[in-house]
């Protein structure tokens, strides 16, 4: 699928670590299985022996430049998909990457597959390969298995809202255009339903939320010094869930903290363990905000100002903001 | 854990009519943290006082509720009890069971009960209340007068009698502003530089005045009693300090036919030249854009004549930074452009001027030495029409008018259709109104007189269009009493063009953080209580620049701007609310959503190094609140996601508290 | 609701003018090229109909001594419009002379291949009820 | 040994819940989890529920003790209530080797009651994994899927449920069994047992061994350079715990209700930066040293104190769940390796 | 039959602006205009001082409603505050409606010093409404009731 290779990205990095502008690159390193690599620090030319890249490289590693760029030493090469260049705008704008710390190379996505999706679909992988559009899994019990690509993707690749670049130092293949996604299609069929259907709905998903945190630990508009969920202090604390109402709390609270902020990558919904559509929260609050104060993309441009700390004097009453639709 | 005494009030029967106070205090009694409570006639009087200052000395009360009337009544004075008791003022909490109890429930039973939730949602703020100290910032005793007119002359004036001393920075050469060019006043008639230039010459002598004339400030820092402003001084090629004014200069410099703007354009100045006779300061300054000296260096003829030596070609423009405690705007007003009012053919001929250039027209100092002269033909003209409101009460959306009325377009009309008709009785006289508006002391009887003693005409209606045919101006218009429309063939047609803040305003007000309306006048702290404050603190507003004003109100306004000003300046010190918002900085990300919602500018960011619970050290960017500058509002606290931001007195935990109290 | 009430309403309704805009300046009447051969003057027009004064003005051959010439539309400061008021109670009038002045079995006669289509529409659309 | 059809299971969990309530894995959205048997609920064939077992015995929340408060008098208030006997049907031969492991914790002095009570009134009928999947690994703890432990042992064919009563609760609750099932030979799932060995045998984890690990390992690993680079990208979530058949560890907090104060205890991660958070602060600041402490307790401070039996019981839920595909195979398989030394 | 049977009453949590809206409310008192006990008012700076999470929170409490007053538009005391407050809860309703939780139960109203009338009108309006819903069953926490 991916139209990039292991080697062209391995030769990329060497040639930057060689002439010195960089000391360090964030990559892949192979798991156990087809599906599981995990983000990783390479640096030495030696170390990059473990670099691997394919469709399973979805994670968005903008979140690690917080920390990263932070460190001392020299800048940090990143690769990153279109919609990873979002994040890293949208944390630069927020002062929370050293943008002068990174090298940043953009590379096309043909949409990138996920353990969690594929695992939906077929039982006990032992291998993956892709050729074209076409995906085909070996299994221990069903033999090899082979899927069009779009049936495994995760909903933010079949919506992919953008496959250009906003912001690299540098780009392998040609940057795409900003996409015309159904990316609130699904929003739009919540929207329509009964609010007795919309709370059922809701419920269901959310009341098997654990509290693990891994939504809010992977996202890279989460980036507080400590979330207010952590911190005793803030009068929100509490550490596992313990009633529908601390679900609910913590999904609103957070979506609402990342509104304006959140750049729709995705990967909260990706890491939930308990496949929670929590896009669809924050995809509801972008949606909303479109709507009511105009198109607004966070991480579309550097120091853009999020509709939420913004306003303007004639702004929607909140009265006929909850009308729409009727 | 707070020691917490609850005081509850009768109020005679205002609140014990329908809540049952004793029943009140019992049951708050038993709250956490109180360690005394009772029920007393009226809190708020001597006596009332005296139980809560004695409670807190027996019972060593680190926390008061009061339970009375709304906190809008009377927390300042509990505050003060509690002060003068020996504790925190800021450990006294209200809760209003008259005004959003007694008073608006009929039953005891359900007054009682909620009297008694909303003293607990009290009690439970009170256990977190912290101790406040309302932040003390030195003032700067110095004040800055931006504008050089009559607002700005008497707030430098008034301000400097107080004793402190005022800068005046003023973008022209000479300070006067637009009175300068006004021949008289109404509706005393007096003349206008008779009142004006003695004031002007005062603040010339007056040491604690200093004018910074050809000047303009570009830069503005730091906050109320602390401002630090970059004026810049602009070349001005001549000394201030040599030159004597003589006027040698101005006579011999060779470039003579450039438009003089003191006189709208009516006659010609010099490439040097003093705006006018009564200047201050008098010196001259050199015009570069017309310059043959400064343009190729070819002449030098001022240079040669002027026995100071005051002129320098080489000079530059300066930029100084001072420090003030308040700054005045006083930035005025101009008429607005007549280019787009075509049926008045103002741009087609020279004999449809303005009341600004009629001014000029009628004035001793003016281009025709005060004869009323056709600028056309010099001719003395016979028949005058005024227009009146030409631009202004115009629609919200129309391009080319104001929505608002000009105020003072009226007055001055008919003075000069009085003065004309005095002056030149052969005259006749035409003003073209949509209303006369007279609200002022004598203002009627002088629009009165013009009509009765002077015959002017006043004709209810609107010039429709304004034709030159030969040397006549065609006015066609309507006359609405006698339901016709009338031609008259003028020789001079004035109008009375609306007016609106000067340019310089706008990007002023972004500088120094002050906000405007649409329309860019300045707006007021409050429209009715304070009307020549900013809402911005230590900015004041003096003149036309906060609306139209004419001479009275701007020089009543402008000593009023002085009194906020020497007010502020009499302070050594400045005690701020201290309920102000406050970072905390470790758990401040740095991403600057709350500097975006802040409406004062209090917030600001900057590197800091902390000691990391790793104990390693690292080198973080978080907000820093100017305590003198936050006026309280909270809204940064809902901005900041981590909740790093709280604000003293209403902290997250302390409404917390009241939410839990009140949903128990 | 009264007939005049009526009419009041269908005229703001074609013309899309509001007459309590004017603040009664008499601009409109001061530009009007064609005044003296107005028996009511524009500025009349704004205040007759906002007053309900409709009988008069229809019955007014000033109506078809505006020349529609459009300047008081452009000089008018508050925005009033006053010739598409004129224009529409000009309209209400031909509406109401005997209802329908054409009706759509009389317009295959009248059609001529110079005609657009705009010109039997519009027509159509004034001289029928 | 007896046995049922296949298509008669409703019979069974109805006759079951008839002195008991039922919990089995059903089908859901986002995977399978332990619902209260009733009239049509299906048994889910998944491997692994997403949630380990458990939350029966060790729930994510659990009242401890209620104060209440009333002017300066405070009562206290004892929450438990003598829990109802239960049956969890289903339980994997990894998990059920996990309560084996909470026990050891919890059931050591001083004895947690509240998970005492609970344990004591459920029954475990566990059920040999007829498809193991490529995560698993419980071979590598010595844990035959095959043949699980519990009261009840369950072996599933295409058509046939066995069941083999292995301990007296076991047996009490089959005997009420008797009407629903049909008497069998003891060897009647060995053929099903021998076809999972066979499986197992096939699976790719197979080859993993802890061999290297054990209690007396802490000196050999803590030390290891190969920490970093395996914490390196951890994001810190407790993903990894809460889906852990085997982490035991929790917080106590109080709540305020409406007349009073709830003292309850909640699950908690070693790899919250919050976690065991002291006046001083947390013991283990870095990601790194909580990364660290799951694994080293798992896989050596455990065994420490339990004679050498380790904390994992090879799941593979984590392997599943992980944001970053971070997991206890790569850890064990990279610790000792001797590369790394960058750091 | 017992004469205890109380109706139900419902617990509305308004926050109010010290400046505009808690001192209309005042006004309402002078005027002696009426409205249910079951109003309870919280008295914040601005109305952008309320935080979504006080919502909730007093939601989670047992609180069946929650209105924010605050100055009207363009009359901040603080000049643009309740520019904040009208997106932020405009959005915060939203959420809530998507969530299925009944729209009715929050509101924003917008109260100046004159219009204690206006404050008394809308507060046995919004008693009205949210004891027509009656009690908050979508984000109550068990744990807080009695």
């Amino acid at each position: 699928m991916q139209k990039v290779t292991r080697d062209i990205l391995v030769n990329k990095a060497k040639e930057l670590l060689a002439n010195g502008t960089v000391d360090r690159v964030y990559g892949w390193k192979k798991g156990e299985f087809a599906y599981d690599v995990t983000p990783a620090l390479f640096k030495s030319e030696k170390e990059l022996d473990e670099f691997v890249f394919g469709d399973f490289c979805g994670a968005n590693v903008s979140k690690y430049l917080v920390a990263e760029s932070k460190k001392a030493g020299g800048k940090i090469l990143v690769f990153l998909k279109p919609c990873d260049t979002y994040s890293l705008n949208q944390l630069t704008t927020e002062h929370r990457v050293d943008r002068e710390k990174i090298y940043a190379v953009g590379i096309p996505c043909e949409g990138m597959l996920t353990g969690s999706a594929l695992k939906d679909k077929v039982d006990s992988v032992l291998s993956v390969e892709t050729e074209g559009d076409t995906v085909k899994v070996e299994t221990l019990y069903d033999g090899v298995k082979t899927f069009p690509a779009s049936d495994l993707l995760p909903d933010r690749c079949r919506n992919c809202k953008s496959k250009k670049h906003v912001t690299y130092d540098e780009l392998i293949g040609e940057d795409g255009e900003v996409l015309d996604s159904g990316r609130f299609d699904e929003v739009e069929k919540l929207e329509k339903m009964t609010p007795d259907e919309r709370f059922a709905f809701w419920q269901g998903e959310l009341s098997r939320c654990i509290r693990c945190n891994a939504c809010r630990d992977v996202c890279p508009a989460c980036t507080c010094e400590k979330c207010v969920f952590d911190n005793p202090k803030s009068g929100l604390e509490n550490k596992a869930a313990a009633d529908s109402f601390e679900e609910k709390m913590f999904h609103i609270i957070r979506a609402f903290h990342v509104a304006g902020r959140c750049t729709d990558c995705g990967e909260c919904s990706r890491v939930c363990p308990q496949h929670i559509p929590l896009h669809l929260l924050n995809r509801k609050f972008i949606k909303d905000m479109n709507t009511f104060y105009g198109e607004y993309q966070a991480g579309e441009v550097v120091g853009n100002r999020p509709p939420v700390v913004n306003y303007t004097k004639e702004d929607i009453e909140p009265s006929e903001a909850v009308k729409r639709g009727e | 854990m707070q020691r917490i005494g609850v005081f509850v009030c009768h109020c005679g029967t205002n609140i014990a009519g329908t809540v049952n106070v004793e029943a009140v205090s019992d049951a708050l009694r038993k709250e956490p943290g109180v360690v005394f409570s009772t029920n007393y006639q009226y809190m708020c009087s001597q006596a009332g006082q005296d139980i809560i200052k004695n409670a807190i000395a027996e019972y060593k009360l680190t926390g008061i509720v009061v339970c009375s009337c709304s906190p809008r009544m009377h927390e300042a004075t509990f505050r003060k009890t509690a002060a003068s008791a020996g504790i925190n003022p800021y450990m006294v909490e209200i809760a209003n069971i008259r005004e959003q109890c007694s008073w608006v429930h009929k039953d005891t039973l359900t007054g009682t009960e909620k009297a008694i939730i909303l003293g607990r949602a009290a009690i439970a703020k009170v256990n977190l209340n912290a101790p406040l100290t309302p932040g003390q910032t030195p003032v700067t005793k110095r004040a800055l007068v931006i504008g050089g007119g009559i607002a700005g002359i008497q707030t430098a004036l008034d301000i400097a009698d107080a004793g402190f001393p005022v800068d005046i920075v003023e973008k022209k050469p000479t300070i006067g502003g637009k009175m300068a060019q006004l021949d008289k006043t109404f509706p005393t008639l007096d003349c206008a530089a008779c009142i004006l230039t003695p004031k002007m010459v005062d603040v010339a002598q007056n040491e604690k005045i200093r004018i910074f004339s050809y000047s303009e400030v570009t830069e503005v820092h730091g906050f109320v009693g602390n401002f630090d402003v970059t004026i810049k001084k602009k070349a001005r090629y001549v000394r201030e300090d040599i030159c004597t004014g003589c006027g040698a200069c101005t006579e011999k410099c060779p470039q003579k036919k450039i438009p003089n703007e003191f006189n709208l354009g009516m006659d010609t100045r010099r490439a040097i030249y003093i705006p006018f006779a009564q200047a201050v300061p008098k010196v001259a300054t050199i015009d570069p854009d017309h310059c043959n000296m400064l343009k190729n260096g070819k002449c030098g003829v001022c240079s040669k004549v002027c026995t100071a030596g005051a002129i320098d070609y080489n000079a530059k423009d300066e930029f100084l930074t001072e420090k003030y405690g308040a700054i005045v705007v006083a930035t005025g007003f101009n008429p607005i452009p007549m280019d787009k009012f075509d049926e008045f053919a103002y741009s087609q001929s020279k004999d449809v001027i303005t009341s600004l250039e009629f001014e000029r027209l009628m004035n001793a100092a003016g281009p025709t030495g005060g004869k009323l002269l056709r600028p056309s033909d010099g001719e003395h003209p016979h028949t005058l029409v005024f227009v009146q409101c030409v631009g202004s009460r115009c629609e919200a959306c129309a391009e080319k008018g104001k929505e608002y009325c000009s105020k003072i377009c009226c007055m001055y009309t008919a003075k000069h259709a009085m003065l004309t008709r005095d002056k030149y009785p052969d005259t006749e006289v035409y003003v073209f109104y949509i209303d006369v508006r007279t609200p002022g002391k004598n203002f009627d009887e002088f629009y009165r007189r013009a009509v009765e003693e002077y015959g002017v005409h006043y004709i209810k209606g609107m010039v429709g269009k304004v034709s030159p045919e030969g040397n006549k101006l065609k006015v066609q218009a309507s006359d609405l009493i006698e339901n016709r429309q009338i031609h008259i063939d003028a020789d001079l047609v004035v109008l009375a063009a609306a007016i609106e803040p000067d340019k310089s305003a706008r990007p002023l007000a972004t500088m120094l953080t002050a906000s405007m309306d649409t329309n860019d006048f300045f707006t007021e702290a409050h429209p009715k209580l304070r009307p020549v404050e900013s809402p911005t603190a230590g900015v004041f507003l003096s003149g036309a620049c906060q609306g139209p004003k004419d001479i009275p109100e701007t020089v009543a306004q402008a000593g009023a701007a002085a009194s906020k000003v020497i007010g502020l300046l009499c302070k050594d010190q400045l005690t701020g609310n201290p309920c102000v918002a406050h970072p905390d900085e470790m758990m401040c990300s740095g991403c600057s959503n709350c500097e975006k919602v802040c409406p004062y500018g209090a917030i600001t960011y900057v590197d800091k190094e902390f000691r990391m619970p790793d104990r390693t050290t690292k080198v973080r960017r978080v907000a820093q609140v100017n305590e003198a500058v936050c006026q309280g509002c909270g809204c940064c606290t809902v901005a900041c996601m981590s909740g790093a931001m709280d604000l003293k007195g209403f902290k997250n935990e302390q409404i917390f508290a009241e939410v839990d109290a009140i949903c128990r | 609701m009264t007939n005049t009430k009526r009419m009041k309403e269908d005229i703001l309704r074609m013309s899309g003018v509001n007459p309590r805009k004017c603040m009664k300046c008499g601009k409109c009447s001061g530009t009007c090229p064609n005044y003296d051969e107005m028996e009511y003057h524009p500025h009349q027009f704004v205040s007759m109909v906002e007053e309900g004064r409709l009988e008069p003005l229809l019955a007014s051959k000033s109506l078809y001594t505006c020349l529609s010439c459009m300047a008081c539309i452009e000089r008018c400061p508050r925005g009033v419009e006053p010739a598409k008021l004129i224009e529409a109670v000009r309209l209400l009038k031909e509406r109401q002379k005997d209802g329908n002045h054409l009706t759509a079995n009389d317009i295959p006669a009248r059609i001529d291949d110079d005609m657009p289509q705009q010109a039997i529409v519009t027509a159509f659309r004034k001289y029928t009820k | 040994m007896r046995k049922i059809a296949k298509s008669a299971l409703d019979s069974l969990f109805a006759a079951m819940s008839e002195s008991k309530k039922v919990y089995l894995p059903v089908d859901g959205e986002g995977g399978a989890r332990y619902q209260l048997w009733t009239e049509g609920t299906v048994l889910s064939e998944a491997v692994n529920t997403v949630r380990s077992a458990k939350d029966f015995f060790f729930p994510q929340t659990e009242n401890l003790v209620e104060f209440k408060m009333e002017g300066k008098k405070l009562d206290v208030i004892d929450v438990r209530r003598e829990t109802e006997d239960f049956v969890i049907f289903g339980v994997r031969a990894c998990d059920v080797r996990s309560f084996d492991i909470l026990d050891r914790v919890f059931l050591g002095a001083p004895v947690d009651t509240y998970y005492k009570n609970r344990r004591e009134h459920g029954v475990i009928v566990s059920l040999a994994c007829n498809k193991p999947a490529e995560t698993c690994f419980c071979q590598t703890f010595g844990i035959d899927a095959s043949a699980p432990a519990g009261d009840i042992v369950c072996h599933m064919t295409d058509d046939t449920l066995f069941l083999d009563a292995k301990t007296e609760k076991g047996e009490k609750l089959l005997a009420t069994l008797e009407g629903v099932t049909e008497p069998c030979a003891d060897s009647a799932a060995d053929e099903q047992k021998a076809l999972i060995r066979s499986r197992l045998d096939k699976l790719p984890l197979k080859g993993l061994t802890a061999d290297k690990f054990g209690g007396d390992k802490t000196k050999e690993f803590f030390n290891d350079p190969a920490w970093a680079s395996l914490s390196e990208s951890c994001l810190g979530c407790g993903t990894c715990t809460f889906v852990c058949p085997t982490c035991q560890c929790y917080d106590i907090k109080d709540f305020k209700t409406a007349d009073g104060v709830r003292r309850f205890r909640c699950w908690d991660s070693c790899m919250y930066s919050e976690f065991t958070k002291m006046s001083a602060g947390q013991p283990r600041l870095t990601q790194k040293e909580r990364f660290r402490q799951r694994f080293m307790h798992k896989l050596v401070y455990y065994p420490a104190n339990n004679e050498g039996i380790f904390g994992c019981v090879g799941c593979g839920r984590c392997l599943a769940k992980c944001p970053i595909q971070m997991n206890i195979v790569k850890v064990m398989k990279k610790l000792g390796e001797g590369g790394d030394k960058n750091d | 039959m017992s004469v205890t049977n109380e109706e139900y009453r419902p617990l509305i949590v308004a926050f109010c602006c010290n400046w505009c809206s808690y001192a209309g409310a005042d006004l309402a008192g002078n005027n002696r205009l009426a409205y249910p006990a079951d109003v309870k008012i919280i008295r914040v700076p601005c109305s952008c001082r309320v935080n979504p999470a006080f919502i909730l929170r007093a939601f989670q409490r047992g609180a069946d409603g929650v209105i924010i007053c605050g100055c009207h538009p363009g009359d901040c005391h603080y000049t643009s505050g309740n520019y904040y407050t009208r997106r932020r809860m405009a959005l915060l309703f939203s959420m809530l409606d998507y969530l299925g939780i009944e729209k009715e139960r929050t509101r924003v109203e917008w109260v100046s010093a004159a219009e204690g009338a206006k404050f008394a009108a809308t507060m046995n309006d919004f008693c009205k409404t949210v004891a027509a819903l009656g009690e908050n069953k979508r984000l109550e926490d068990l744990r807080c009731k009695k």
